[in-house]
């Protein structure tokens, strides 16, 4: 079987994020006085089989291991519908 | 002295610092593949710049579970040189070796300029051939190099004097602290963004990164306070 | 994905889908009745169109390109492999060649300029050459709407993003800006290499039972037609139909390239020839290989490494996914080959055989799928005459008076024209750029020339890439003319003895006898400086049908040029060194306003004749500059282009802390006159004799270097003196003021 | 009035993702033999004023002005909850 998680990160609140800084600035400026800030995070879809272990334990082995650097970001994650 | 440079794939910096250890200083270097698993016969270990595993996910975070990383955290607990330059020193972060992290720089663009550095601690085996507070030019070459640590981790890196190299006259990549390079609580682990090998041929138009590697070379018994 | 249901032989010969993917009636008819003798199918119909587009076989403008001179006693390669070769002594070789990706990326900027930077490093290294440097040539519309500045934005990041991670220094190029590049921008990047001659290879497959290696990464259905796409224009229409964009991945190609120079340096005994898949991907590089053997050859596609499900035969072979090389392996080797890419963490397959039988023969799923003799797509390519007629916009400017700016407020003038986009300072684009990376750049960026030192040896090279689509434009013959010489005399402004050259030919619609007459024109005039220069033409690349909406590009004939400094030591850049160093000008002035920068910012169009000028005595000053640095006798140089003497003047004190007083024997407006082949050099007091007693009446003496910050300058008809501060700064924020801009 | 909405932006399919690749490569080695595949996004989340324009429609424009590459990318979009 396989399923299939997102895993969400962004950098922690007291991070200043350039980029995000950036695109909000240029949406405003496309004209868009409507929009009040944008934030951006990456997510990563991870296709796994939970046969051998839980996903959250897959989950939080990959994400301390190598996908989250905590001196910056930090994570949450949800599993993904199937038909998505 | 013998000393490794490591080559991870994707590593770019690692000729021009071979070439500056071995053809300008005369030093004895050699090429340590990532896949190797020892350092035995080493005196120093040097990570250079380039774009490890293609800088994916973040810079050096997958290049820091190759083989030779455990080695190399190992050399550093023993006390022995490790110096990284740029990739080299994300790598060190993402490793854990030293403390913070390097983010995108503020301007969101690699740059690839001389910058004006101010050095703050000149009694590391890297730099205590500079004068205390010297103003040198180096090099940087990196969308990446915007230093980050939280507050305490700030405080604590400036309180013991860990921070080696600031940004002079202008902090190029948003780093916090205008950090350029840091040291670890023992002083044998160097990360510095700008690039000391690019400095050190007067053909070039520049020689103030040479003595980071005539300092290390020369060894001038800073080593001592670095073994516990 | 679905799978396409093909058309049979006799549907395609009704439906005639071929005229869409490129192929002309007159071209499926020879290909049905005297080449095969048969009706094509649908893969081999695809391959021939891919084959037989203008992109791949130079069908147009081969008879052209045969006026180009190709040899001389240096050239150890020239047209016809991945690069160019020519011989610096010592057994080593310098292997270069530029190429266009202005359709990619007028429609997708970051990975257009990025994928075309990594197709022309492949090139570089399937010769067997080590890449050192990298430059690029890049024109488009002025800086002032958002779609303008995305492009430069994204096209300098592809640029940069590409060069960076392979560790490749981007040491140069050139950039301007002009509304006819608005929807059609340029982008060419040349790429130059260092080779050990005994470790040339060439892109063959010969000896009968040698095995066809696929190495690098997986196919997908990118950029399938990339090739066709390139030869045909753009209009809004098609824009969006587009196939798949291709995406670089130069993380891959750096493994590529050690896994490669490890194989042609240490085993050349494993290896019979090499070639990188570009434009026309596996089709173009398996029958190329082959028909340069005098091959045949058999692949069997389900061997290729595949990233997508499904694909067909035709989408394997006309895929153009990237950093993808073939090598021919002799028999009973394969295995150490995939065991030295494996360690690279690269595929390597064995996809087919050289064969004795002429025949290209692909099989796919347990059918045979092509089968046609190899020299078919290769060398039985219908060569179109073309017509040619003189524009008639030149018939119309020749009877029209010269322009002249009349009389002109000179310092006024002078400070508007350093922040005109195309001679203002590139820096905020350069800096992006890692220029230093292999440490051998002794001048990078912002010079006349790159100047790139050879390790291990006392020598270096210098690299420059030109083109001036406005004097093309107004002239193509003479304009072609300059185009080169431009090329070289900034070489010799730093030092350089001109060796060779590499082209991009950008121009529009063939089909059209003015463009053609322009492109004929071009060549004629680039081949007769290329002649008196003695340097040959050893490489290049044509980009045709750079039109949108049926306008044109200024025709733009891009040169990139490599010279030699046999001392390193002796290199040259234009800044002024000390205070009292004598200032001067060399060649002749006269009024060459058509086509200037001068005439572009007063009047925001060009007009006019450009007036010939004699190559011989160019070329004679060329070697007397050159004999007199060589006898140590100049402290800096600089050759004079866009924005005169004026401009270059200027550029020669910003990166110092002196000024000039100096008075020019001319009229004021003069300064801004383009009159080609001229320098200004500054010698130190004590050289100053020997310079002149060499020089002769060649040089005049202008004046001389002051401690005062300020452009001091004396002219016939009057005096102007500008503060050279504000006028660095004016140069060196006008682009990014511009870039900054809201629209 | 401020809403969140949280804007998905990944690769067309058939574009090749070098990076999704690399990670995959790196999980697997670091000792996941469950996780199968590994794919990279970005996510945008946009604060915004759905006073004057609907969040629909703001979405769709500054997607389709700056966010998203339609070459190489698509979109989707939702509404974050309140709380998040
Ligand atoms: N797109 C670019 N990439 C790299 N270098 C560039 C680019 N555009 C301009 N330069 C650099 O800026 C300098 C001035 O360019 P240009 O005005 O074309 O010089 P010249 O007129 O002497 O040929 C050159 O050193 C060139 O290398
Ligand atoms: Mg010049």
């Amino acid at each position: 079987m396989t399923v299939k998680a997102r895993i969400f990160v962004t950098y922690k609140e007291s991070v200043f994020d350039p980029q995000g800084q950036a695109i909000t600035d240029a949406v405003q400026s496309l004209g868009h006085p409507e929009v009040e800030k944008i934030n951006v995070g990456k997510f990563f879809d991870v296709q796994l089989d939970p046969a051998t272990k839980s996903v959250a334990q897959t989950v939080s082995e990959i994400s301390e291991q190598l996908l989250v650097n905590f001196n910056l970001e930090t994570y949450r994650y949800e599993l993904l519908e199937e038909q998505q | 002295m013998k000393i490794a440079i490591i080559v991870f794939p994707g590593s770019n910096c690692d000729v021009d610092l071979f070439e500056a250890l071995h053809s300008v200083c005369g030093a004895t270097a050699q090429y340590v593949s990532y896949q190797e698993k020892s350092l035995a016969g080493f005196d120093a270990v040097m990570i250079p710049g380039g774009f490890s595993y293609g800088d994916y996910l973040r810079c050096g975070a997958i290049a820091r579970f190759s083989n030779i990383m455990p080695e190399v955290v190992r050399f550093a607990a023993a006390g022995k040189p490790v110096l990284g330059i740029c990739n080299g020193f994300q790598i060190l972060t993402e490793a854990g070796l030293l403390p913070g992290a390097l983010k995108r720089n503020n301007g969101l663009k690699f740059i690839c300029k001389t910058t004006a550095l101010t050095v703050e601690n000149n009694e590391t085996p890297f730099t205590n051939q500079y004068q205390a507070k010297e103003k040198i030019y180096l090099p940087i070459a990196h969308a990446d190099g915007s230093y980050y640590a939280q507050k305490d981790v700030l405080a604590q890196l400036e309180a013991k004097h860990q921070v080696v190299f600031r940004y002079a006259d202008e902090n190029p990549n948003g780093s916090l602290n205008d950090i350029a390079g840091i040291i670890n609580e023992t002083g044998n682990v160097l990360g510095m963004m700008p690039h000391p090998e690019r400095a050190v041929e007067a053909l070039l138009g520049n020689v103030d990164g040479l003595r980071v590697f005539t300092a290390l070379l020369a060894g001038n018994g800073y080593q001592k306070e670095a073994i516990r | 994905m679905t799978v396409e249901l093909e058309m049979s032989p006799q549907e395609i010969k009704e439906k005639k889908p071929y005229l869409e993917w490129g192929l002309s009636e007159k071209e499926y008819d020879y290909i049905a009745q005297k080449l095969l003798g048969r009706l094509p199918n649908y893969t081999e119909t695809g391959l021939f169109a891919v084959m037989w587009s203008e992109h791949c076989s130079y069908k147009k403008s081969k008879a052209v390109l045969r006026e180009f001179p190709n040899k001389n006693a240096r050239v150890l390669q020239g047209p016809g492999e991945g690069a160019g070769i020519i011989d610096i002594g010592d057994g080593q070789g310098i292997v270069f060649k530029a190429e266009s990706h202005n359709h990619p990326s007028a429609v997708e900027p970051y990975a257009g300029a990025a994928t075309g930077v990594g197709g022309i490093i492949r090139d570089i290294f399937s010769m067997g050459a080590r890449p050192i440097a990298l430059l690029d040539s890049l024109h488009f519309g002025e800086i002032k709407d958002s779609r303008t500045k995305y492009l430069i934005n994204e096209v300098v990041a592809g640029i940069g993003g590409y060069g960076n991670c392979m560790g490749i220094p981007t040491v140069g190029g050139e950039m301007t800006f002009d509304e006819c590049y608005a929807d059609n921008p340029l982008v060419n990047a040349m790429c130059v290499g260092i080779i050990e001659q005994s470790e040339m290879q060439k892109g063959q497959a010969k000896g009968v039972g040698n095995a066809v290696m696929y190495v690098g990464a997986k196919t997908g259905r990118d950029g399938i037609h990339g090739a066709t796409f390139a030869s045909t224009d753009f209009s809004d229409e098609k824009e969006t139909q587009r196939s798949a964009v291709q995406v670089g991945d130069p993380f891959m190609e750096k493994l590529l390239l050690e896994a490669c120079l490890l194989l042609t340096s240490k085993h050349q005994d494993w290896l019979v020839g090499i070639q990188d898949m570009g434009a026309a991907g596996l089709v173009s590089s398996s029958c190329e290989m082959a028909s340069k053997a005098g091959s045949g050859m058999t692949l069997d596609l389900d061997n290729v490494p595949q990233r997508e499900d499904g694909m067909s035969a035709y989408e394997i072979m006309l895929s153009e996914s990237q950093e993808r090389m073939l090598l021919c392996v002799r028999a009973g080797f394969e295995k150490q080959v995939q065991e030295l890419f494996h360690n690279f963490g690269l595929d390597a397959v064995v996809i087919g055989r050289v064969t004795e039988e002429k025949n290209y023969l692909l099989r796919h799923r347990g059918e045979i799928v092509t089968d046609i003799p190899v020299t078919s797509l290769t060398d039985d390519v219908l060569e179109e005459s073309s017509r040619e007629k003189k524009p008639a916009r030149m018939l119309a400017q020749s009877r029209k008076p010269a322009w002249h700016p009349g009389k002109l407020v000179v310092a006024a003038t002078l400070r508007k024209m350093l922040q005109q986009p195309t001679i203002a300072s590139k820096k905020s684009f350069t800096e992006t750029y890692d220029s230093q990376v292999r440490t051998n750049t002794v001048v990078g960026p912002g010079s006349d020339a790159a100047v790139i030192r050879i390790r291990q040896t006392n020598k270096a090279i210098a690299i420059t890439t030109d083109g001036n689509g406005r004097l093309v434009y107004l002239d193509p013959f003479v304009g072609g003319k300059i185009a080169v010489l431009e090329a070289a005399t900034n070489l010799v402004a730093s030092g350089a003895t001109p060796l060779a050259i590499t082209d991009c030919l950008n121009f529009g619609d063939p089909n059209d006898p003015e463009v053609y007459w322009e492109l004929h024109q071009a060549v004629k005039g680039m081949a007769a400086a290329c002649r008196q220069l003695d340097t040959p033409v050893i490489s290049g690349n044509v980009s045709l049908y750079n039109e949108s909406n049926g306008t044109a590009i200024y025709p733009t004939p891009m040169v990139g040029m490599v010279g030699l400094l046999t001392d390193v030591h002796q290199y040259l850049t234009p800044t002024v060194k000390q205070v009292g160093s004598q200032l001067f000008l060399v060649g002749e002035t006269g009024n060459d306003f058509a086509g200037t920068e001068i005439q572009k910012m007063l009047t925001g169009q060009l007009s006019g004749s450009l007036n010939d000028f004699s190559l011989t005595t160019t070329v004679q000053r060329l070697a007397k500059l050159l004999q007199a640095n060589q006898a140590g006798l100049l402290e800096s140089a600089h050759d004079l282009s866009e924005g005169g003497l004026a401009v270059a003047l200027v550029e020669m004190t910003l990166h110092s802390q002196l000024g000039l007083s100096l008075a020019v024997p001319f009229a004021g407006e003069q300064l801004f006159s383009e009159t080609p082949g001229r320098f200004v050099v500054s010698v130190a007091p004590q050289k100053v004799a020997a310079f002149k007693q060499l020089l002769g009446t060649d040089a005049v003496l202008l004046g001389e270097v002051t401690a005062k910050r300020e452009l001091a300058l004396k002219y016939q008809d009057g005096t102007a003196v500008l503060d050279l501060e504000e006028a660095k700064k004016l140069w060196e924020e006008a682009i990014p003021c511009l870039m900054k801009s809201k629209d």
